[in-house]
């Protein structure tokens, strides 16, 4: 009896550990924080799960550093390991290590138990490693979904602020129909080609050519366009991002607003840049008038805010039209282009939303921009980043911005859409009013009475402006960490837009994976 | 059997609970409705299985169902939340966030 | 190939930043040190030059962004020698000026100041010496940062509302700059032969005259507005207005310039059949800033605005006589650029002098009768205002009078409109000079001499004026072959500039 | 360098190294000593002239046309524009006239302006103002003539706006130098005209292949040569771009006898005479100068009958002068203009000197009302002045005579429609004679003013406080008036040496040139015209004696008519004045030629202006392009934050109205 239980094999699909290591590491780190937050010690809740969330998702970047080159498929082709899924798994990891570093002191994770704070962040990064390295339809809606719950809760967790819970339950309802719709319309793509896996769909559309105007196909594309741009925050599908953004905690907000980002653009380019390529002519004209919708929508809304959450929530939406340009033209130059202009926006919005938690810390004034007053003079080493972040997002020359949008402007023109690349500039013009706005009130107005770190200072010429000085003792003791955040990504913005070989190098090794022309 | 049918039926489903979502102010039903669009899809999932007669669609339906069940676990989770801290259970009262 | 150029680029902003980090007082001192460096450089580049030959000298070409065919090329040629020696020569008086200049904002932040100023001048330069039209975009736009937060901290009344008009304003032109520049490097690269923004490379390829016309409009756009050109002059008022004396001394002698440089580098270059379908509208939009700016600029009282509108009008000239499209208008328009540089910013300070003496006012009717207590001063503005009004003798009377004949010879009628804009031009400059130090003494003026350190800054300046109004085959002699060899009609595109934008065009991986 | 271009380099040289001198040093100097540093330098430089002269001579007849190069000075795509000077008789002659005439001026100026307080500064500007003029004679190419034309009509600026706290003055000083900023845009037109021909700006290549250029009457040619014309005009203040020159008056006497009399206006002159291939190709052109030039005088003079500023009867009298001078040299009769130009020169510089001798002796002012026998108390300024009267007047022996009727025997010679100039510059002579002696019988005759009186007891008026004639608004005694006291001629000898030398060449300048006799003039410029058709044309014996005795007999009208009216019965204007009163307000108003420009020029300009100012700029281009654009995206924005209410159900709503959207699109269009 025994024996036969023993000399009978189950035949288990060969795993490649190693190509799953960095989302098994963040799994991981996930139930470890999670089991640590029971812990009674206040040390172990505040010290120890932060730093074992960074250390998991910095071992999981660290993997996705070793994998880097491998191109294989995981779980019987569930999962897709290339230098796209590397690259945003890379990006998930960064972001996520700044949000742990900016909810370092929060009061978010000291309300809902660090651990599960922290646990559900690392579930939502593996969401999205997942939904970026799916090329199956189950996985995509699995991941779509892994990265969203989780989400739902931490946008809640300030529970003591109703405005938090608001955004909690908006978040969740409208996300819901979003991912219904998208479930729709997957199971449309399904219907229509009988595979659920990428490699078979493309195989079918390519196989035969009047399925590219079988109704039960276009519903899906339609409805699978709005469920991801309903992530992706493309108009008219964005209205849940200014509420969402602004009544989210700060760094769950920031964390949101590049990573969810990206992973919903990654999806998006493999579905449309591998299943759907061959239909491209189908989707590229109406996803160009969403993107051209989007950059004006976005920029206008932005225009007049006062709350910087919110104005960057627009902003958000601004920049999510400029990357479906990318898309649009369904070339590897727009690939590389959307991918150049995800991480640059990863580094530019992560120094702004440093700087604004740092400010909410330090004002009674919240996200208002008049938190901002005075800043230049009191304050440089908050003043500069988020300078330098407004100014990149505009898309001045010598950041990361300008680089970003002149590869997106180049791979319009490239792909015949030189009329986007115009819609771009446009959109641009328009939000230097609100960018310039905010370095305005950095530099150019008075410090409120009330920020308090304004006050007690030795005039601004006594001391060396960015070596710090006096002025910068309090700040540092209070957040170093947010201080650091800030001045890194800054001094990256910067770095990235005068020496960008080395993002070229990653987008084009990604690009490639995707074997487009 | 023309799978139109189950098309037009899961169509219905999903156009009910859309409107349900559109209509109704407690987030209770609103929920429900939104299971009701999951379900659509599910039922629209197996019938393309059915259709092109691989197992691919049911698997994918089996899915759904566990992922639906977790978003309706956080959206119950918020809603009692909201509910400690005496605030009104109505989509129309939280307009604290807008413009 | 040669670095030096990449030395004068940088040496500004490497001083700025070393300033930024330093204690205060340096500052000032650091920032002089930089720009008497560059102006060191940039005489001797003047000196060395070789005008018998047209091509590029001192130049340096790296690739910068392989993956978007920039290089980072610079180099110097008769179209851009001389601007690069006026920014030099303004950005050091100009910073000399600043150090004993005084606003009610000065105490905050010296550090900040200089390093924009720094900055300024680097990205200036930039846009004049790049050789490759990306980078000339990336410095172009640049250039307005510096100058919005040196008008936003410093500046006078009402100066946040003027500084992000004038930005945003200026940058609606540039930003359609940025696409147009994106769609010539990649429309000109034909079929397989990889996308490159260098001129050298974009000078062999070419654009059907459907894609020039609309490229041209886009770049016509961003440098009229830079100009600033009529009808596109609505930041100028608010701007002059608010921006600090010296900031707006180097804003309206250097910047303005830049733009009309773009024409000549750019626009003519590889838009030619579009310039020539496009010339008679900007002819006669030259026309009319020269005309409106001078009517302005004798009806206004302020001070700053007469200024600002009698820019308005030279510029004019000036793109009059790069539109003549002729070896007489581009040399004209070369030269006419440096005198006016050179002869905006000493009036900027002159009327940072008599505002001084006027109690801080800047209208002409607060002003007058200082002439009998600061003789030194009036004859140095005597020399400066004949030299705005383009006085036969006067440099600018040669750049007036080269531009015009461009003109005559190609649209005589427009010429000789034009040339009411010189009368006009005497009217204004003589009116602002009279009103301002003769009649009878105003009422809050109290005259007083200008002091040693005003002199140091205004002394050189009209020395230089002088000096090349005695010897302007200086300049003309080096411009000259570049000139030529680009008023000379290129080879007829339409054979091969079949590019169309329809067509898929490969791109090198 | 040959002595020819040393000596003209030099004679350019020493008024600018004068200026500087002055300029820099002049506040250092004690007393006179600015004075007299430009005056030596200005000695020098007609030394200089004259040493030019005698080189010049020295060289064969056909080798009188040197260039003398500097340096290049904008020479470039085509254009060859050098800093060269063209020394010919033509030049020498009006250098030697310009430098000698203004070496006395500054003589007469070191004693006249000893109490301002402008001294030094006066100096420099008339230092600066020969070398401007000298440099316009010696040009070279048009480039360097339209310089010197445009900085002579700078110094006069300055000179005109010498006492700056006078709005009266500033104004005359705008004026005058705007209306010849007109006359170099003129001038550079013309220029661009010519050289689209002959594709070069220096003279002597323009002039030798003028023929192969241009057919007679080209239009180009025409078009250039007028343009050139208004430029002469301009500066020659002839109609109408004449109305500067009595608000010129402005300026110090001595400026008015330099500059508004002497020299600066006779450029014009000088012009077409240089000019002349040009104009001979051109006969339109020629044709429509004389005519301008005649008109001028006719109404020049009798505006000066009309006038009572002292100093503005002898500008219209210049006026007129140059009138004449204009219709020689445009109707061929080059040595008679310039001969004319000459004696002008000498005796209307006179006559200035006078007059500013009798002014300073009425404390500044110059209203001929005010005046009166002063024939007793200034015995030497009355000579002067009735030896310039008669020169201008045109009575033998004295020069004005021979030059004004040879020009007249010359047109007169044209024959065809000429003989209306010809007739036209005799009645132009009558009027002369009658307003010149109008002004010096109520200057000099009748009974003694206070001043007069005053003076007799050898005592020069002293207002107690000083008031602008023009205006009567009080001095501003900082600086910018004549000064607290006055010089008159019998008190200094610099004055008495320069108006005595001025009415000497006043008497004998005319035995240079006397039909059938002497022809020195003629000779000497012979050279420059050397391929003129018109030049050195002799009229018919008949027609010289007739001239000779009509100009006497109508020069010598005119003064007997001025006798009778202001002399032999006083009262006698009034009536006349009383029975054409409409004529009198026409001629005392100047033909009402100010206001016509005012009406035509300024207010037209003046209302754009304001029009651009307070509409345009404000609706155009603030409201139209700056704030139509941020109008929209303001629309929009507050739009999009409309659409933002914040109901959960609402985006929702939209989200699904969007996926219809999208699916209707999928299904339709694709």
């Amino acid at each position: 009896m025994i024996d036969v239980v023993a000399a009978s094999k189950i035949a288990s699909p060969e795993i490649d550990w190693a190509g799953l290591s960095p989302l098994i590491a963040v799994f991981a780190g996930a139930l470890i924080v999670l089991m640590l937050g029971l812990m009674r010690s206040r040390a172990i809740r505040e010290i120890a799960v932060p730093s074992l969330s960074i250390a998991s998702l910095a071992v999981a970047g660290g993997l996705a550093v070793w994998q880097w080159g491998e191109r294989s498929d995981l779980l019987a082709g569930a999962l897709r390991l290339d230098e796209l899924t590397l690259l945003l798994t890379l990006l998930f990891c960064v972001a996520g290590i700044a949000t742990v570093v900016l909810s370092w002191r929060h009061v978010a994770p000291r309300e809902a138990a660090h651990g599960e704070y922290h646990a559900l962040l690392l579930t939502s990064i593996a969401g999205m490693i997942v939904l970026v390295a799916a090329q199956n339809l189950v996985s995509v809606f699995l991941g779509f979904e892994l990265l969203s719950i989780p989400l739902y809760v931490l946008c809640a967790t300030e529970m003591r602020r109703a405005s938090s819970l608001e955004s909690g339950l908006k978040y969740l309802v409208v996300g819901s129909v979003g991912s219904a719709t998208l479930l729709y319309g997957l199971a449309f793509l399904y219907g229509a080609t009988g595979a659920t896996d990428f490699a078979a769909i493309a195989g079918a559309l390519a196989a035969s050519a009047d399925l590219a105007s079988d109704p039960l196909l276009l519903t899906g594309i339609a409805l699978s366009i709005v469920g991801l741009g309903f992530k992706a925050s493309v108009a008219p599908f964005h209205q849940w991002t200014p509420d969402v953004y602004e009544g989210a905690p700060t760094p769950i907000t920031a964390f949101m607003a590049v990573a969810t980002k990206a992973a919903a653009f990654g999806i998006i380019l493999r579905l449309f840049d591998v299943a759907l390529i061959d239909v491209s002519l189908d989707w590229g004209p109406p996803l160009a008038a969403l993107a051209a919708l989007t950059i004006v929508v976005g920029n206008v809304g932005a225009l007049g805010q006062s709350s910087l959450k919110r104005l960057l929530a627009y902003s958000s939406v601004a920049q999510a039209g400029y990357m479906l340009a990318g898309v649009v033209v369904a070339s590897r130059l727009g690939l590389q282009a959307t991918l150049f202009y995800l991480v640059v926006y990863l580094v530019m919005n992560l120094a702004a939303f440093a700087v604004i938690v740092a400010r909410e810390r330090e004002t009674p004034l919240g996200d208002d921009i008049a938190s901002l007053n005075g800043l230049g003079a009191s304050r440089p080493l908050l003043a500069w980043p988020m300078t330098i972040a407004m100014l990149a997002l505009a898309g001045f020359p010598a950041t990361a911005g300008f680089i970003g949008k002149f590869y997106l402007i180049d791979a319009a023109v490239d792909g015949n859409y030189a009329w986007l690349g115009v819609f771009i500039v446009v959109g641009s013009m328009i939000s230097l009013a609100y960018y310039l706005k905010v370095i305005a009130a950095i530099w150019m107005r008075p410090a409120e009475e009330s920020s308090t770190s304004a006050v007690a200072l030795p005039p601004p010429s006594a001391e060396p402006v960015l070596s710090g000085g006096s002025d910068e003792a309090t700040g540092m003791s209070a957040q170093g960490e947010v201080v650091g955040v800030a001045v890194l990504f800054g001094a990256l913005t910067i770095v990235l837009g005068v020496v960008p070989s080395p993002l070229f190098n990653l987008v084009r090794d990604a690009g490639e994976a995707l074997g487009l022309l | 059997m023309d799978i139109g049918w189950y098309l037009a039926v899961s169509a219905l489903i999903f156009t009910i609970g859309a409107a349900g979502v559109l209509t109704r102010r407690s987030p209770l039903v609103i929920l429900l409705c939104i299971e009701l669009m999951l379900n659509a899809a599910n039922l629209a999932l197996i019938a393309f299985a059915r259709m092109h007669g691989n197992a691919d669609g049911q698997i994918f339906a089996i899915i759904v169902l566990v992922v639906a069940a977790c978003e309706v676990t956080v959206g119950l989770g918020l809603i009692v939340a909201m509910h400690r801290r005496k605030l009104p259970i109505d989509v129309d009262e939280m307009r604290e966030l807008q413009g | 190939m040669t670095l030096h150029l990449s030395i004068m680029l940088w040496i500004p902003l490497a001083f700025g930043l070393a300033g930024l980090l330093l204690p205060a007082r340096l500052a000032p001192k650091l920032a002089l040190a930089g720009t008497l460096l560059v102006l060191g450089y940039a005489i001797t580049y003047v000196v060395g030059f070789q005008s018998s030959q047209g091509a590029l000298q001192y130049v340096t070409d790296e690739t910068w962004i392989a993956e978007l065919g920039i290089s980072y090329a610079l180099g110097l040629d008769g179209l851009n020698l001389f601007l690069v020696l006026l920014t030099a020569i303004l950005w050091f008086s100009c910073t000399l000026w600043a150090t004993f200049w005084t606003p009610e904002h000065a105490a905050d932040n010296p550090r900040l100041f200089y390093f924009h100023l720094a900055l300024a001048q680097t990205s200036v330069l930039g846009a004049l010496l790049a050789q490759d039209l990306a980078l000339f975009v990336v410095f172009f736009d640049l250039m307005l940062v510096p100058f919005f937060f040196l008008t936003g901290i410093w500046g006078g009344a009402r100066r946040v509302h003027a500084t992000m008009k004038l930005v945003i304003y200026t940058l609606v032109g540039s930003l359609l700059m940025l696409t147009a520049a994106v769609a010539t490097g990649v429309l000109a690269a034909e079929g397989t032969d990889p996308v490159s923004f260098a001129f050298a490379d974009l000078a062999q390829r070419s654009l059907s005259s459907s894609t020039q016309n609309w490229l041209f409009l886009a770049f016509a756009a961003a440098f009229l507005v830079k100009m600033p050109a009529f009808p596109f002059h609505g930041w100028m008022p608010d701007g002059y207005k608010a921006m600090p004396l010296p900031v707006l001394a180097l804003f309206s002698g250097v910047l303005s310039k830049v733009a009309a440089y773009g024409f000549l580098r750019i626009c003519l270059p590889f838009f030619p059949d579009a310039s020539a379908h496009f010339q008679t509208l900007m002819l006669l939009i030259a026309l009319a800033s020269i005309l409106y700016g001078s009517v302005m600029a004798f009806t206004t009282t302020q001070v700053r605005l007469i200024l600002g509108y009698s820019s308005i009008a030279q510029l004019g000239f000036i793109v009059l006589g790069i539109f003549a499209l002729n070896a007489q208008g581009a040399q004209g328009a070369i030269l006419q650029s440096f005198n006016h540089g050179l002869v905006v910013a000493p009036a900027f300070f002159i009327v940072a002098l008599l505002s001084a003496r006027a109690g801080g006012s800047e209208d002409l009717r607060d002003m007058g009768g200082i002439a009998t207590r600061a003789p030194v001063l009036t004859t140095l503005f005597l020399i400066v205002t004949f030299a705005t009004l383009a006085m036969p003798g006067s440099s600018n009377f040669v750049g007036e009078f080269l531009i015009l004949l461009g003109v005559f010879e190609t649209k005589m009628a427009i010429a000789i409109i034009a040339s009411s804009g010189v009368v006009l031009a005497a009217t204004y400059a003589l009116r602002l000079f009279i009103r301002s130090v003769h009649n009878r003494t105003g009422p809050r003026v109290e005259a007083r001499e200008m002091e040693r350190r005003d002199g140091l800054v205004l002394v050189p300046l009209v020395l230089a004026i002088l000096a090349i109004a005695l010897y302007p085959q200086f300049a003309l002699q080096r411009s000259e072959q570049t000139v030529t060899s680009l008023t000379t009609p290129p080879p007829a595109t339409q054979g091969e500039a079949a590019v169309a934008p329809e067509f898929q065009i490969e791109r090198a991986p | 360098m040959t002595s020819v271009e040393l000596f003209a380099w030099l004679t350019l040289g020493f008024p600018l190294a004068g200026t500087l001198a002055v300029a820099l040093g002049g506040r250092r100097l004690p007393g006179r000593g600015p004075a007299y540093l430009a005056t030596g330098a200005m000695a020098l430089s007609f030394a200089s002239a004259v040493a030019t002269l005698v080189a010049l001579q020295g060289l064969g007849e056909e080798h009188r046309q040197v260039r003398a190069v500097a340096w290049d000075y904008a020479n470039t795509v085509g254009v060859d524009a050098q800093l060269s000077l063209l020394v010919d008789p033509l030049s020498v002659f009006m250098i030697l006239v310009v430098a000698g005439v203004s070496t006395l001026i500054h003589l007469y100026s070191i004693a006249y302006l000893d109490s301002d307080r402008g001294y030094a500064r006066f100096f420099a500007y008339l230092n600066f103002f020969v070398f401007s003029m000298l440099l316009l004679v010696l040009a070279g190419n048009f480039v360097v003539l339209i310089v010197g034309w445009a900085f002579v009509g700078a110094a006069s600026y300055m000179l005109i706006s010498f006492w700056y706290r006078r709005t009266t003055a500033t104004n005359a000083g705008i004026k005058a130098f705007i209306i010849n900023v007109l006359g170099d845009v003129g001038l550079v037109l013309g220029t661009y005209f010519i050289f689209r021909h002959t594709g070069s700006l220096d003279f002597l290549q323009t002039f030798d292949g003028i023929g192969e250029d241009f057919a007679t009457n080209d239009p180009d040619l025409v078009a250039g040569c007028i343009l050139l014309l208004v430029g002469a005009f301009a500066k020659s203040a002839q109609v109408p771009l004449h109305t500067w020159l009595p608000d010129a008056m402005e300026g110090p006497t001595p400026v008015s006898a330099l500059i508004h009399a002497a020299t600066m206006v006779t450029a014009g002159v000088y012009l077409i005479a240089r000019m002349h291939p040009l104009f001979e190709l051109a006969p339109t052109a020629a044709d429509v100068g004389a005519v301008i030039g005649c008109l001028t005088l006719l109404i020049a003079g009798t505006i000066a009958i009309a006038v009572t500023d002292l100093k503005r009867v002898i500008a219209y009298s210049t006026m007129s002068q140059i009138g004449y001078m204009i219709m020689a040299v445009s109707a061929g009769a080059y040595a008679a203009g310039l001969f004319h130009l000459m004696t002008h020169a000498f005796f209307k510089a006179l006559l200035f000197m006078a007059a500013g001798s009798i002014i300073a002796a009425m404390a500044g002012q110059q209203s001929l009302d005010k005046m009166g026998g002063f024939r007793r108390s200034m015995p030497f300024t009355y000579g002067c002045m009735v030896i310039g009267g008669l020169a201008l007047a045109g009575i033998p022996p004295f020069s004005g005579f021979f030059s004004k009727d040879e020009i007249l025997l010359l047109i007169g010679d044209r024959g065809g429609w000429y003989w209306g100039l010809y007739v036209a510059g005799y009645a132009g002579a009558f009027l002369t004679g009658v307003y010149t002696f109008r002004m010096i019988f109520r200057a000099f005759w009748g009974d003694p003013v206070p001043e007069a009186l005053e003076l007799e007891q050898g005592h020069i008026h002293h207002p107690e406080t000083h008031t602008n004639p023009a205006t009567g608004e009080v001095e501003d005694t900082d600086v910018g008036f004549p000064g607290p006291e006055h010089h008159i001629a019998e008190r200094e000898t610099s004055m008495k040496l320069a108006m005595g030398t001025l009415a000497l060449l006043a008497i004998v300048g005319g035995l240079l040139q006397i039909p059938k006799v002497t022809h020195v003039i003629d000779h000497f410029l012979e050279p420059s015209f050397h391929e003129s058709a018109l030049f050195e044309r002799e009229p018919s014996g008949g027609l010289i004696g007739f001239g000779l005795i009509l100009g006497t007999v109508v020069g010598l009208a005119g003064i007997a008519l001025a006798y009778f009216v202001w002399v032999k019965n006083p009262g006698m204007s009034e009536r006349i004045r009383e029975r054409s009163r409409g004529v009198h307000t026409f001629l005392v108003n100047k033909w009402y030629f100010d206001e016509l420009i005012d009406l035509l020029v300024v207010r037209p300009a003046q209302w754009l202006g304001s029009f651009a100012q307070q509409t345009f700029e404000r609706i155009f281009v603030n409201g139209l392009l700056v704030g139509g654009a941020t109008g929209v995206v303001r629309a929009g924005s507050s739009a999009v934050r409309a659409a933002q209410t914040g109901f959960l159900r609402y985006y929702a709503a939209l989200l699904v109205a969007g996926m219809i959207g999208v699916i209707f699109y999928f299904l339709l269009v694709v």
